[in-house]
């Protein structure tokens, strides 16, 4: 039995007078793909900026390997070994696409270290290789979310963020990306995924979670959604 | 000929002052993105707290000068005080702003830019008028071929230039220098890379400030009179020339001071009106041909 | 006659080419899909069919009129609108407002009798709220005509995007992944949408989009690009099976990940 | 009726503040130095507006307003003191050679505008304000320049033409003109382009022409309220149109909040108030600026959108539905949201 | 007696800004006058006695400033009369104000000739710019001088006026100008370009009638660029700290042109001179102090001799001044609202004090 990684209780967020998240649990356990997935302002970035310390909980708690997040500053979240790919990619648009790799080391030391992850990125990302000088904000959309996961992956967290990954992705690069995911989490990451594409994310994570303005809806494994009414009618088509 | 170059001496003399000055302008702007209206107040901060140390210190002056560690420490005071005033002033007026409109920050700014002068003119041991400037260190007068030259001009000119070199191999050779940028472009991503933005943009402050001070204590070595609003003019005509240079760029930054400076004392050679404005129409000439400054790159946004 | 030629569209980015010899002829009502690999250059060739870039090389003809050196909003005011890949919607201001925007050209106020309000002016402006409630209203968001764009939720912002477009009264629409980050439900009313534009308002719509399963059913001809170059061209069905396409683009589990939803 | 009283208020509502303002005068709660400190207000609030044209629904940002207000000031000044001879003008004409000068000096301002919105709007965000700053500065320059007019050292003996009910006219015209431009199709585009530009190009929008036709038209404003100025002060000097006359005219708009005439109106007044309000607490004169710059800085850390932030009274709005309202010009019409179909 | 209304007078000075050690002197000189006139219960008119209330303001040495101020005064204080302020630009800005209110004022040291020509309720307490100017070039001309340089203040209604009077007299008794060099705007403080040039043209004297706060670093630059020839200066040179800043090793030798001189041995001067001291530990008054003692005095006298205790009555009152016994000397009040007043010229010595030469009397 694998142990708890993640553990949202109650978590609510708002931007002001607006609440966002209105008190959502779920959790996560070492070496699992857990999706989060619901429809446009649903509340699911929001939840993963609150647990990356970007945003801050009104009140609830996250705890990550028996460390409250909440009351913690963005930078070191990500050295407890968090590493967020954001909604809309976020890549460094006036650094090279080295450069922006270079950063997600960030917080690694050691030479030889970087120098490894580094290889083992372009390995997965020929694309990135090739335009290593260029300029990351004339990178096209795909490219740039390849660059925002080639950066993650640099950072060498314990637990992924992802946030719509396939996001205007050519098919061929997203079903390249979720084989990446997968490789990626059997290598030894735990993913936290949101997709607006509910078929993929079932298929790919092992639970699920759906959320609805701010408040979980629906719960549990994969197979069991990709059943379910609800979630078919809604979020399947079919 | 030899007018000229004396001219070019002056022009360098006046360049390195905006030219350090201009260097924290670029800095704040390339990594926080506003224009700091308060700048050129660092400017007055350390060269008024200079002059306050000095006289701190009068016992230890000999013939009104002071020995060379006297003037370091002096010196170095007033830099890492200025420097912690401008890290403060982020901390209070300008981080709460961070992501809000960018001319909400620089209409605080422009507040801030009027708390600074005023309120040491409103102390009663510091008040609105002028002091004189002691004379820190000696100077030595020289003459070459007909130009004369002195010991603090040179002292100013090589230091500017060693403030400038060391400032550009920090931001684009070492670690912080990379988060700099980082931060300039992206600051949740940022973040997202681990980077601390809090110590970051202090950092910037901090090193902006404590070179206005550095400026301001070359200027009031030069024009030896102090005052609560002699940051203000120097502080728009350095911007100026960080523009010039291409607001961002380090470089950029120097460049655009010794452009300045060295604009400024011939024009007025041919009118003493025109000096005061020059700056400005090369400025506007500059943007019309390249829009964002000498060494500035103007990106596009991908549609 | 085509309504929109297009020869030899190329351009290069320092020494990259980012579309190669594009050629593309237009009936009027057709709806045609671009498609091909992220960086391939579909959304260079809507740049250049709205003038944000300048081709190096080629022509575009509207109607037999070229439009090659004109400036984007002469583009627009020739008939070509667009929607963007990421929503650029004047952000601020209220949704009907929005709309209104976009009919600034055929709008005929003078600026003397815009600031004395004239009789004139003030029933210049009823017409035009009333254009624009008509066509809010055929979108379904007449509800929303007096709230802030930015609060809009996501998909009715991508709908009032073509609103805006269509207040242009243009010839030819182009939709840039119109349908990125919908969810599957959406995605169904967005196809009946450019159906009926097509259908009622006669429009010729070109689109980008990489959901096929929103492409394929509504895209009278499909055009596939690759490294700026067309490798393949016709119905959806020749594409489908075109393995150059399969290999560059649809990759070899599309049939089962995608078509499955 | 309705739509009838609704024009009608507002218009009671100035002459009504007219009158009272002239009654606390008699009556000496209001002396000529409040007074005074008025007319700058509202030379103060017409220059805010103007800039909120620019900035605020433009979106384009100018930082060297000054320079208009300058140009405004010497060209009125220059027809009404060195071409008509300034105090020995019969009394009779002193109304026409005073309007003159005004409409000369939003014309002056208003040409300068065009001349350097030309090649200048094509700048983007931040550029754009700093070659508007130089440009105050060259035509301060400039004016330091010309002997004629006193070179730097400024004009001296412009008839002091303007009085309170000059300046609460032209604040009431500007205010209703800069809101029938707002609420048109030229606001519109303006607004447009504030909010994003690519997106205006793309929708038909010559953004150019808009941005100039903005510049042009608050240009025109500030030269008007620059001669206003120089009629109460009797004195010009380039040096009084200094960036610092800019940043104070950015903060009257940006502590008012940008993008709402309401804003402009409350920034104006308060803030030139208040300064001159803290001049006669006795043993506060050193700190007066002290306690303004606090303030500006307390006002921008809790509103960081200024106190009107966007938002705006109901009378300085035009309101989509009265174009349904029987209006008293036209017989139509009913909204057709509430036609029932 | 029987006891009128309280009087006000306005004073405006330079209290702070560029020129707040000016004001210094001129706030300490009215002082005195109100001490004394404490002392005395106010001022006596036909039986009457009118207390007195001073109402300072500072102008900070600014013209637009001065107007708002004059405002202040002339409609919420209303105020019988204004002493100041002290700069010719400043009572050129704000003068129409008083005229137009109808309102007497007296620049203190205002020497422009352009200040009483305003209208009849300007009036100044010192001697006239072209009266210095023709003392400076006699001066430098019976020094045997014959050649000169010039750097003034474009920016300065005074600085231009006394540079203009200065070289109609030079040329008139056959001195020539070889370098004329201008600078413009209070924001300066490097004139190296300036000296430069004036250094080449080696002139055997500089007349610099510039203001207190620059030239102090005009004098160090002019050293710096080796010119050694004396320096001639205006009235504006008269403060303690002109010599203080400047460095006594490069001011010594110069010479400047004073409304008064604390070593002036008359009874009147050497009271006031001691008065002064008494009062400010030991400070010696200089021509700010004086002249505005004086102007306060001359409207104090003037409300005394007043037909009417109103504006108009003090202004003619004030027109008519004769034989008024102040420490600069005896007052009367001239054809264009100018008091005749003698000048002194003083010179710097070894240690950067200023001494008296001599006195020349119009
Ligand atoms: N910075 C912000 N300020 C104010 N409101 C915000 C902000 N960011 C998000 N919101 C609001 O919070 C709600 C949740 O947004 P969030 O981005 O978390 O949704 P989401 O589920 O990720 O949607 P999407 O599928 O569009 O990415 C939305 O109503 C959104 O409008
Ligand atoms: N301004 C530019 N400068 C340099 N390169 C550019 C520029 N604009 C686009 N490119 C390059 O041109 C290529 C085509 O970009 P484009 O945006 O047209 O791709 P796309 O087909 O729309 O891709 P996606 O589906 O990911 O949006 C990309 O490789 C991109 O990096
Ligand atoms: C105090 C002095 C510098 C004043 C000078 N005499 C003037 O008229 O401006
Ligand atoms: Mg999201
Ligand atoms: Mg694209």
């Amino acid at each position: 039995m694998s142990s708890r990684m993640l553990d949202v209780k109650d978590l609510a967020v708002s931007y002001g007078m607006i609440t966002a998240v209105k008190g959502v649990s779920f959790n996560l356990d070492e070496g699992e793909i857990v999706a989060l997935i619901g429809a446009n302002g649903a509340g699911k970035s929001t939840i993963l900026r609150t647990i990356s310390g970007l945003e801050r909980a009104k009140s609830g708690s996250i705890q990550f390997l028996g460390k409250e997040l909440t009351k913690m500053p963005a930078h070191k979240i990500v050295e407890a070994g968090i590493a967020h790919v954001p909604e809309g990619r976020r890549v460094f648009p006036r650094l090279t696409v080295k450069e922006n790799l270079m950063l997600g080391a960030n917080i690694v030391k050691e030479r030889s270290i970087i120098q490894q992850r580094l290889e083992r990125t372009y390995l997965t990302f020929p694309r990135l290789k090739e335009r290593q000088a260029q300029l990351a904000g004339t990178l096209s959309g795909g490219e740039q979310q390849m660059l925002a996961l080639g950066r993650a992956l640099m950072t060498g967290g314990k637990l992924m963020l992802l946030d719509e990954p396939s996001m205007g992705l050519a098919p061929i690069i997203v079903e390249d990306i979720f084989r990446i995911i997968k490789e990626i989490n059997e290598a030894g990451t735990s993913i936290l995924l949101i997709e607006q594409n509910a078929f993929l994310a079932l298929q790919t994570a092992s639970r699920a979670y759906v959320l609805e303005t701010g408040l979980i809806s629906i719960e549990g494994k994969s197979s069991d959604l990709l059943k379910d009414d609800r979630v078919r009618e809604s979020y399947l088509g079919a | 000929m030899s007018t000229l170059m004396q001219f070019l001496v002056y022009g360098l003399q006046l360049g390195s002052v905006y030219a350090l000055l201009a260097l924290g302008y670029t800095m704040v702007y390339g990594i926080v993105g506003m224009i700091n209206f308060a700048h050129g107040d660092f400017l007055m901060i350390g060269a008024l707290g200079t002059f306050f140390l000095a006289q701190a210190f009068s016992s230890f002056a000999v013939n009104g000068t002071y020995s060379g560690l006297i003037v370091a420490l002096i010196l170095f005071t007033a830099m890492v005080g200025t420097g912690l005033i401008g890290v403060g002033v982020e901390a209070i007026a300008y981080k709460p702003l961070r992501n809000r409109p960018k001319m909400s920050a620089l209409i605080t700014a422009v507040g801030v830019s009027m708390f600074l002068e005023n309120f040491p003119r409103a102390l009663p041991f510091i008040g609105p008028s002028p002091r004189s400037f002691p004379m820190l260190f000696p100077t030595k007068r020289f003459q070459i071929q007909g130009v004369m030259i002195s010991t603090t001009q040179i002292i100013m000119i090589v230091l500017s230039l060693v403030f400038m070199f060391i400032l550009y191999n920090v931001v684009n050779r070492t670690k912080i220098g990379s988060q700099m940028r980082a931060c300039s472009m992206d600051k949740d991503a940022a973040q997202l890379m681990g980077i601390n933005i809090n110590r970051v943009i202090s950092i910037t402050f901090f090193i902006g400030a404590a070179l206005a001070a550095a400026s301001g204590i070359f200027y009031a070595s030069i024009y030896p009179q102090v005052d609560v609003y002699m940051g203000g003019w120097l502080g728009t005509k350095s911007f100026i020339a960080a523009v010039i240079g291409g607001i961002g760029d380090i470089r950029g930054a120097m460049l655009g001071g010794f452009i300045m400076g060295i604009t400024e004392i011939l024009a007025t050679s041919v009118n003493s009106n025109l000096g005061y404005a020059i700056g400005f129409v090369i400025l506007i000439l500059i943007l019309l041909f390249k829009p964002a400054g000498i060494m500035g790159k103007l990106t596009i946004d991908k549609v | 006659m085509s309504i929109l030629e297009i020869k030899n569209l190329s351009i290069e980015f320092g020494g990259l080419k980012a579309v190669d010899d594009f050629n593309l002829s237009l009936e009027e009502g057709e709806i045609i899909a671009i498609i091909g690999p992220n960086g391939a250059g579909k959304t260079t060739i809507f740049n250049m069919l709205t003038g944000i870039y300048a081709p190096t090389k080629g022509s575009i003809e509207l109607n037999g009129e070229s439009l090659l050196g004109l400036k984007p909003y002469q583009f627009a005011q020739k008939g070509i609108a667009r929607t963007f890949q990421n929503i650029r919607l004047f952000a601020a201001s209220t949704v009907i407002d929005n709309v209104k925007m976009a009919y600034t050209h055929q709008c005929k106020e003078s600026f003397f009798e815009c600031i004395f309000r004239t009789p004139k002016m003030v029933e210049e402006e009823r017409k035009i709220d009333e254009r624009a409630m008509d066509l809010l209203k055929a979108f379904d968001l007449e509800s929303k005509a007096d709230i802030l764009a930015k609060n809009l939720p996501y998909g009715a912002q991508r709908r009032l995007e073509i609103v805006r477009a269509l207040m242009l009264e243009p010839k030819i629409l182009l939709l840039d992944e119109p349908v990125a980050g919908m969810i599957t439900t959406e995605l169904d009313d967005m196809a009946k949408m450019v159906r009926e534009l097509r259908d009622k308002l006669g429009l010729t719509v070109i689109l980008i989009e990489h959901h096929m399963n929103f492409v394929m059913p509504i895209a009278d001809r499909i055009k596939v690009l690759n490294f700026g170059e067309t490798i393949a061209e016709g119905s959806a069905d020749e594409v489908q099976n075109n393995p150059d396409v399969i290999a560059a683009y649809l990759g070899g589990g599309y049939k089962n990940v995608i078509t499955n939803a | 009726m309705k739509p009838l009283i609704r024009k009608l208020l507002p218009i009671l509502g100035v002459v009504a503040l007219y009158y009272l303002i002239m009654y606390l005068k008699s009556i000496k709660v209001m002396n000529p130095y409040h007074i005074q400190v008025l007319m700058f207000a509202g030379v103060n609030i017409m220059m805010t507006i103007s800039l909120n044209i620019v900035n605020g629904f433009t979106g384009q940002f100018c930082i060297g307003h000054a320079g208009f207000m300058s140009l405004g000031a010497y060209g009125a000044s220059i027809v009404t003191t060195m071409i008509f001879g300034g105090f020995s003008v019969a009394p009779n004409l002193r109304i026409p050679v005073f309007l003159l000068g005004l409409l000369a000096g939003g014309l002056v301002a208003g040409a300068v505008g065009l001349l350097i919105g030309i090649p200048t709007l094509k700048l983007k965000g931040d550029y754009l304000a700093i070659v508007t700053l130089a440009f105050g500065e060259i035509v301060r320059a400039t004016l330091r320049l010309i002997e004629p007019i006193g070179a730097a050292r400024g004009m001296i003996g412009i008839p002091p033409y303007t009085n309170f009910a000059w300046v609460l006219f032209f604040v009431v015209l500007t205010l209703i003109v800069a809101r029938n431009f707002i609420y048109s199709k030229h606001g519109r585009a303006c607004i447009a382009i504030r909010d994003n530009e690519i997106a205006a190009d793309a929708m038909g929008i010559n953004t150019t022409k808009y941005k100039i036709i903005s510049f042009v038209f608050a240009a025109f404003i500030a030269g008007v309220a620059g001669g206003l100025y120089a009629h109460i002060m009797s004195f010009i000097q380039p040096d009084t149109f200094s960036f610092v006359k800019s940043s104070d005219l950015l903060v009257y708009l940006y502590a008012g909040g940008t993008g709402s005439l309401t804003g402009s109106v409350l920034g104006g007044l308060l803030l030139t108030v208040l300064p001159e309000a803290l001049r006669t607490f006795g043993n506060l004169v050193n700190w007066r600026i002290v306690i303004y710059a606090v303030t500006l800085v307390i006002i921008m850390l809790y509103r960081p959108l200024g106190l009107c932030g966007g938002k705006e009274l109901p009378l300085l709005k035009i309101n989509r539905k009265h174009l349904y309202e029987k209006s008293i010009f036209s017989k139509k019409s009913v909204h057709p949201s509430e036609t029932p179909n | 007696a029987e006891t009128g209304k309280t009087l006000k007078i306005g004073v405006v000075s330079p209290i702070s800004g560029s020129a707040a050690l000016a004001g210094k002197y001129i706030v300490n000189g009215v002082k005195l006058l109100e001490n004394e006139l404490n002392a005395a219960g106010g001022v006596m008119n036909n039986g009457v006695l009118y207390p007195i209330e001073f109402v300072y303001e500072d102008n900070e040495a600014k013209e637009d400033i001065t107007t708002n101020v004059y405002q202040k005064l002339i409609y919420q204080d209303e105020v019988i009369g204004i002493v100041g302020p002290d700069m010719s630009k400043c009572i050129l800005a704000a003068g129409t104000i008083a005229q137009s209110a109808g309102c007497p004022a007296i620049g203190t040291f205002t020497t422009n000739v352009a200040v009483t020509q305003i209208g009849d309720y300007l009036f100044r307490a010192c001697f006239i710019d072209p009266f210095q100017g023709q003392v400076a070039a006699t001066f430098a001309w019976g020094e045997g001088y014959k050649t000169a340089a010039v750097l003034y203040n474009n920016a300065d209604a005074y600085s231009k006026g006394l540079y203009e009077a200065f070289v109609q007299s030079y040329e008139a008794l056959g001195g020539k100008i070889v370098e004329t060099q201008a600078y413009s705007g209070a924001d300066v403080k490097d004139y190296n370009v300036q000296l430069t040039k004036i250094a080449a043209a080696k002139p055997e004297c500089v007349f610099m009638p510039n203001l207190l706060n620059e030239v102090p670093l005009q004098i160090q630059q002019a050293r710096a660029n080796g010119i050694t020839v004396p320096l001639i200066g205006g009235d504006s040179w008269d403060t303690p700290e002109v010599a203080q800043v400047a460095g006594a090793e490069n001011i010594k030798g110069s010479v400047y042109i004073s409304a008064f001189s604390p070593d002036n041995p008359d009874p009147i001067a050497q009271k006031f001179v001691n008065d002064f001291k008494t009062a400010y530990n030991g400070d010696v008054p200089n021509s700010n102090a004086v002249l505005a003692y004086e102007a306060g005095a001359m409207l104090v006298e003037a409300i005394k001799n007043a037909k009417t205790v109103d504006r108009a009555g003090v202004r003619d009152a004030l027109a008519q001044i004769q034989g008024l016994a102040l420490p600069s000397g005896i007052v009367t009040v001239g054809e264009d609202r100018n008091p005749i007043k003698g000048a002194a010229i003083l010179q710097y010595n070894d240690q950067g004090v200023a001494t008296f030469l001599k006195n020349v009397n119009p």
